[in-house]
């Protein structure tokens, strides 16, 4: 499945990209985190959650949506 | 007074005092209104291993963003009886001294209010993507994190 | 940030949201404070037997009051972590949507303005001795007593 | 002694009086109610604390000050 990944802050900042486009051939968070991390190994080094379609996901749930978002620790007001 | 979809809360820049001004003057015509209350979060020049925070610059999940101040606001208008509120967080940068989030809550009665902007502050700080890159004054950076 | 002798806090008249907004541009320089917390007090033109109120006339003891509002200071200042705090309360004629009372309190961090905004304004509203006559539509009035 | 009475708000309306000179031989605030409830009997229907010298006091205070004030139920902010 075509998978858009978008990186936020600290995270863009490191792997040196805001947005890409993944084929992606697994099922859960969890395998796509083990895509990304050998993609971008320092990835794994860092804090960060994952939303999909703009909800928050865990490591068990399915990749299903489109829209994937990596986020560093928030920092808002 | 609730909305049904979200909003932009999203400003371009620091938050300026007369924009705060104006809003506080717009509730002059809601005469049931007894105690507003008015959080502002200031962008604070913290010393770090001898370097200044100058400046943090705001970047933000936006469309996810908005979605979660909408739920919060549904979700504060829930618990409290509140006759309005409003949101507003600044993208791009901010320098020290500047305002970055502006909270507004208005009762009818005053023991409503304390509570209610206490939540919604807390939420936001918690719950809401947004990121700060604290940039210091000899232009090297670090990622704000919230504690 | 103590003051030792008692200051004038009463202004007359309502207190305008460029007085506000003015009071929260003069802390662009103080680049310690994170979080400012606002109260604004408003008259509300409640019904009261089918007579709405119009306005409320303040008066006060005033020595006594601003002698009051030292000792709350000086007890916030002892409870909480602040870098500053001010308070300002109208005398004089406040129309229905006008702002009678206004409390700034502003801290490095925000976890001190929500319990101090709170108690300051608790104190005011029990131990300052400000009278409010509650002026009708009709020019027939009654006294306030806060609740 | 001497004492300078102020009436404030509702007080000042139903004694119709703001302020006045008053000569009181009493000794406590007990004592000086009574005085003033006869000068104004309609003090007694309503609720008021008295300040001596800009501090509130009781019932059993002795009356040592000059400023007296009566203050009727507070309704600042």
């Amino acid at each position: 499945m075509e998978l858009s990944i978008k990186y936020f802050g600290l995270l863009a900042e490191i792997t040196n990209c805001s947005e890409e486009n993944l084929s992606f051939s697994g099922k859960t968070v969890s395998d796509l985190k083990e895509h990304l991390f050998q993609k971008h190994p320092t990835l794994k080094l860092n804090d960060f959650q994952i939303a999909q379609d703009n909800e928050l996901v865990e490591n068990e749930t399915e990749i299903i949506g489109i829209e994937i978002a990596l986020l560093p620790p928030f920092a808002g007001g | 007074m609730k909305t049904k979809k979200p909003k932009n809360i999203f400003k371009e820049g620091a938050i300026s005092s007369e924009f705060i001004a104006n809003s506080i003057a717009h509730h002059q015509v809601k005469t049931q209104i007894g105690a507003h209350n008015i959080f502002l979060g200031q962008v604070r020049a913290d010393e770090i291993d001898g370097k200044k925070v100058a400046s943090i610059e705001y970047t933000a999940h936006e469309e996810m963003a908005n979605q979660k101040f909408h739920e919060i606001r549904e979700a504060a208008f829930e618990k409290f009886d509140l006759s309005c509120m409003h949101i507003y967080h600044s993208l791009g940068k901010v320098k020290a001294g500047e305002i970055c989030l502006f909270v507004f809550v208005s009762s009818p009665r005053r023991k409503e209010v304390f509570p209610a902007i206490k939540f919604i502050v807390e939420e936001i700080k918690e719950n809401v993507p947004v990121f700060g890159k604290e940039i210091f004054e000899d232009k090297s950076h670090q990622w704000k994190v919230n504690t």
